[in-house]
């Protein structure tokens, strides 16, 4: 499923980017570079980025401007990471956040 | 007419603990705070229960007995307060400090408070994510912590139950004697007006506006501390961890200088780490002589956190999600006020416990009610030691 | 509205919980950011500041501009230690 | 320490104007955003604009945005995107993370704070789904990220956000399956109602949204709504399901004021202009000095208005640091207020005329009413009245506290920093002039505490009374005298402290005792 809008009546067509790679979860998954992590997951049809850590409920995309830190996951090893403020980066590992752990999964 | 046997005046650690042990001993008793409980010093704080900090004698006594009764208080109040008893580590950088450390471990093991060095593989091994140049420390048994905002509630909710009147967002605008100069009565905000045989003024850092309303002068000054919050991460440490060359001076080493930047010095910062069960920890902590001002300093913010990464590097990349400040009601003999006034009968004051409020709020909530209620002197401590050591008289200038 | 309802998304506090400590005389914001840890959470209360003054004035009746918002202090995003104390860790 | 003359946080529509009206005037600006891009919210904001010519009526956003950004360039303002503003301090000190460059702090003589504004949300149950965001998220993530947030999207709200994202979310493939609103007719312009109506979107009017379903693993997959009476409360039985894979929140804009906040602007709360609001003159200056508050931070309204609020502001700083002349800034001045009252006319724009007059009035009652600068009680403060260049300084050695400065030369007047001041009053006796004072203006809740030196025979006795006199030694009002202090080494002058209502702090400044002639 890749929601992304290719063209658009008033942005116009959407020029090709630099593609980049990052694992997710241990999957590899293709973004654009310059592009946000939280956006690049959601054009790959993943819109959960983490479990609470009391009652285990997903979250995912709320504000969209890295307010309420609700995209948060842990990239590279760090947790809390706001996902939707932080752009792409070549290899980057990121990891779906349960409660404060990582998911684990990273044999890229 | 309302009467009470008592009125509490300030809502906080030290007016709760009083509130719980009065009606405990079945009292009639008032609490009145200005705003909500707890919304002092005691939610601007960190929950340290130490004998760490505390000088060989009274010092520590006091201390002491106060933890005893947080082991069975914890039982007896049914809202948690998360009391976790895992003992405290004090962290050595160098050799002078580990010689004075030495000299204060084997006083306190005479005394008989089960503590002890710990060398460089036994102090890296407990804590192993510590930076790896410091050279050991002092392991202390009995140190706890607890969540300081809970605790007010917890003990102020049990106190309710035993019939605990609470008039919060109320101020106690005066206090009117009788003819023998014995408390009378208390005219609130609300106007209304309460009869009261004893009246406890438990209001920390504001003590001495209470006090200036029977014309006495309680020497308490504000003495503001910062901290940061760190967000919720894998555990850092595992318990209450402290820098012992900041303690240096207090233990009479008084040309003894840190390694430190100059800024860290002039704001009097001093490492201190605490887990909470939250998952967050607390970073502190600082002293500063500016009055009632609780804005942050940038630089005192920046001080902290350059401290704090020199004991643990590991907090390189993770984040501070708040700083805050606090007034801890400073006495220049570094001891509360417990006492009654011999000029005013019936008027009692509870305050000036600077850093260890949380820490001393059993003991003073036993020693109040045992100076009004008959009730008999089960405390560790010495009664007459206590009354002097503790009193408002010793500091008539 | 259930009082399972989450509140505070970043802690987890239901509008059960903070309904209950209306009651037992929390009046502002912050009193509930004491009581609940409603606001203590990574976004210190952006997304639950303005429910819990709706609920507050529901509870206790009051026009919105008597119900304080919390205290805004700095840091007002996160920010990692080493960014705030690199300067002054330097070794001296 | 960088020293900066204007300092600038937030670059939308406000922030850029002002940094344009600045830097016309050659002010020293620099000009922060957290975000990598400059424009604030016009680069979502893909309509064309209403209002008049002067404000760019007719371009869209994002094309508003690039020329803001161009004209800032050409002007040479500098600017910092990627860095946070993490605090403002006292005395106007302000703390960046720098992208990449650590921390950095700087010392403005003049703030504008245009941090704009955030979503409001609502909570229902199943709200903290993934898939529920707000509209604005929506807006984002469609124009800015040109991801489609989901196929069918249900829309809670009718004010112009809820309305323009439904509008530009079927522009970009999705179906809007319905809007909902507990109002009873539509809150923002009927001309944006009718672009989405004649797309065959429902209107649920009268009704609010009472949960969202959904999985773990998907997030949202369905909404119930039902209908509402007078009363806001659901009616039992009118329940309908429908099918949706987003729930957008569009329940307006509240204003981001975490900085003037913080630098203890004063606020108020109207809910006209999205509820607590920092209080300003018509300069758009805060109750504290030199900190300006301009766009939607201090009330939320459109871009237009944010544009020359910012221009005014910029205007104003560029007068007060003597680059601009008053006449000069006072007929620029007049323009914008013009264009101002102009966007502010009609149904919509005359609440918002109100509630800005409302918000002036609070500020002049504020500022009237003396309160103490720092209206927190930081205890006795020294208070120096020399205000010529006399070769002298025992002040700046008497202070063990370093709060005096007079440096080089000599005759500087001396400084005080009230933040190092401790209120010991040891330079009292030692100032050859007798022109330090010690004030505690909060002694109690009712009065202040004066300290001055008395070289007098007829020194008073401690808590005698006697007549507090000002400076030119007029009859003030009875004072109690609190403490006499006569140390070896005053050499011969006593400092007395009297006790005096809060209102005479700044004005008693000696004693006669009573029944003297």
């Amino acid at each position: 499923m890749n929601n992304r809008i290719n063209n658009h009546p008033i942005l116009g067509k959407r020029e090709e980017k630099e593609k980049v790679e990052i694992i997710f979860d241990g999957n590899k998954i293709t973004a654009e570079k310059g592009e946000m992590i939280a956006a690049a997951l959601y054009a790959n049809g993943i819109r959960i980025n983490r479990y609470t850590i009391k009652y285990n409920e997903p979250r995912g995309i709320f504000c969209a401007i890295g307010q309420c830190t609700d995209c948060s996951m842990v990239v590279n090893g760090i947790p809390n990471v706001r996902t939707c403020i932080t752009p792409v980066e070549k290899g980057m590992v990121i990891e779906t956040q349960y409660g404060l752990k990582r998911s684990g999964k990273t044999n890229d | 007419m309302k009467k009470y046997d008592a009125v509490i005046i300030g809502g906080g650690i030290i007016g709760s603990s009083i509130a719980y042990y009065l009606t405990e001993a079945g009292l009639k008793v008032a609490l009145i705070e200005k705003k909500d409980l707890a919304s002092g010093t005691s939610s601007s704080c960190d929950g340290n229960v130490l004998i760490a900090d505390k000088q060989p004698g009274f010092d520590t006594e006091l201390a002491y007995c106060s933890q005893q009764i947080f082991d069975n208080l914890s039982e007896e109040l049914n809202r948690d307060f998360d009391y976790t008893q895992r003992g405290s580590i004090y962290l050595i950088e160098s050799k002078e400090e580990w010689e004075t450390a030495e000299k204060f471990v084997n006083k306190q093991r005479e005394n008989g408070y089960s503590m002890r060095m710990m060398d460089y593989d036994r102090v890296h091994e407990d804590e192993p994510l510590l930076a790896d140049d410091i050279i050991g420390g002092i392991e202390i048994d009995s140190d706890a912590s607890i969540y300081p905002m809970a605790l007010v509630y917890s003990l102020a909710e049990k106190a309710i139950k035993n019939g605990l009147h609470v008039y919060n967002y109320t101020e106690v605008v005066d206090i009117s004697l009788n003819k023998g100069k014995r408390v009378k009565s208390v005219r609130l905000s609300n106007s209304e007006k309460i009869y009261c045989d004893n009246v406890i003024n438990a209001a920390g850092v504001w003590a001495p506006l209470i006090g200036k309303m029977v014309g006495i002068n309680i020497p308490i000054k504000p003495r503001q501390g910062q901290m940061l919050v760190a967000e919720k991460t894998f555990q850092i440490g595992k318990r209450k961890i402290v820098e012992f060359g900041y303690m240096m001076a207090k233990f009479g080493e008084k040309d003894y200088s840190r390694k430190v930047h100059e800024v860290i010095d002039k704001n009097g910062i001093a490492f201190v780490f605490e887990p909470t069960q939250a998952n967050n920890f607390l970073i502190g902590s600082s002293r500063r002589f500016v009055g009632y001002d609780t804005r942050l300093s940038l630089d005192v913010m920046r001080g902290l956190a350059a401290r704090a990464m020199r004991f643990f590097p590991v907090l390189k990349d993770i984040n501070v999600i708040r700083g805050y400040s606090g007034l801890r009601p400073y006495v220049a003999d570094h001891f509360p006020i417990v006492s009654a006034v011999d000029s005013i009968k019936g008027y009692y004051i509870a305050a000036g416990h600077e850093g260890d409020g949380i820490g001393l709020a059993p003991v003073t909530g036993k020693i109040i009610q045992n100076f009004i209620t008959d009730s008999s002197w089960d405390l560790s401590i010495d009664k007459d030691e206590t009354i002097s050591k503790l009193s408002f008289s010793r500091l008539r200038d | 509205m259930k009082d399972n309802v989450i509140i505070c998304r970043c802690e987890e506090i239901t509008l059960g919980e903070i309904k209950s400590e209306i009651k037992k005389g929390a009046r502002s914001v912050t009193d509930i950011k004491r009581r609940t840890r409603a606001g203590m959470g990574l976004c210190q209360g952006r997304s639950c500041e303005i429910l819990i003054q709706r609920i507050i004035c529901e509870e206790l009746n009051l026009s919105p501009e008597e119900v304080y918002p919390a205290n805004d202090r700095a840091p007002v995003r996160p920010i990692k230690f080493n960014i705030l104390g690199a300067e002054l860790n330097e070794k001296v | 320490m960088i020293e900066k003359e204007l300092v600038i946080i937030g670059a939308g529509p406000a922030g850029l104007s002002a940094a344009i009206e600045a830097s016309k005037a050659n002010v020293d600006v620099l000009l922060i955003d957290e975000n990598q891009k400059a424009g604030g919210q016009l680069f979502k904001q893909i309509h064309k604009f209403f209002g008049s010519s002067a404000h760019y009526s007719g371009v869209r956003g994002i094309d508003i945005g690039k020329e803001l950004i161009q004209k800032c360039e050409d002007l040479g303002v500098e600017i910092w995107l990627d860095s946070v503003v993490i605090g403002v301090f006292p005395n106007k000190q302000i703390a960046v993370e720098k992208k990449g460059k650590g921390l950095k702090t700087i010392r403005a003589k003049k703030i504008i704070i245009a941090t704009g504004a955030s979503e409001k949300v609502i909570n229902f149950e199943g709200w903290t789904l993934p898939g529920v965001m707000g509209a604005g998220a929506a807006q984002t993530m469609t124009n800015v990220h040109r991801i489609l947030p989901g196929k069918k999207v249900l829309m809670i709200g009718t004010g112009n956000v809820g309305l323009i994202v439904s509008y530009q979310l079927i522009q970009a493939g999705a179906e809007i399956v319905g809007l909902v609103d507990t109002a009873s007719k539509v809150s923002g312009y009927e001309v944006h109602s009718a672009k989405i109506e004649r797309e065959g979107v429902p209107l649920y009017l009268d009704h609010t949204i009472f949960k969202a379903q959904g999985t773990k693993e998907k997030g949202v997959t369905g909404a119930v709504i039902v209908e509402v009476n007078k009363h806001f409360q659901p009616i039992k039985g009118t329940e309908k399901e429908i099918d949706v894979d987003v729930v957008a929140i569009a329940a307006g804009l509240k204003p981001l004021s975490e900085l003037a906040n913080m630098a203890n602007c004063k606020k108020t709360y109207i809910s006209k202009l999205g509820g607590w609001v920092p209080l300003h003159n018509e300069n758009m200056e805060s109750t504290e000095k030199g900190i300006y508050v301009v766009g939607d931070t201090t009330g939320v309204e459109e871009a237009n208005t944010a544009l020359e609020e910012g221009r005014l502001a910029g205007v104003d700083v560029a007068a007060k640091l003597k680059k601009l002349s008053n006449s000069e800034s006072e007929n620029i001045k007049k323009q914008i207020n013009k264009r101002l009252k102009d966007l502010r006319l009609g149904p919509f724009g005359e609440d918002r005329l109100k509630a800005k007059k409302k918000l002036i009035k609070e500020y002049n009652k504020y500022i009237k009413a003396q309160r103490p600068v720092n209206d927190y009680n930081t205890g006795p403060k020294a208070v120096i009245e020399c205000n010529q260049e006399i070769p002298c300084n025992p002040c700046e050695s008497a202070c063990k506290f370093g709060a005096i400065t007079i440096g080089e030369p000599i005759t500087n007047q001396p400084k005080l920093d009230e933040e190092k001041c401790i209120g010991c009053g040891l330079c009292l006796h030692k100032c050859p002039g007798l022109a330090i004072f010690l004030v505690d203006k909060n002694y109690d809740n009712k009065n202040s505490t004066v300290s001055f030196p008395y070289e007098f025979s007829d020194l008073p006795q401690e808590g005698e009374m006697v007549e507090a006199l000002n400076r030119k030694g007029e009859y003030l009002c009875e004072a109690k005298v609190l403490k006499i202090k006569k140390l070896e080494s005053f050499d011969k002058t006593p400092i007395v402290t009297i006790l005096v209502p809060k209102k005479y702090a700044d004005q008693a400044r000696n004693l006669s005792p009573i029944g003297a002639d």
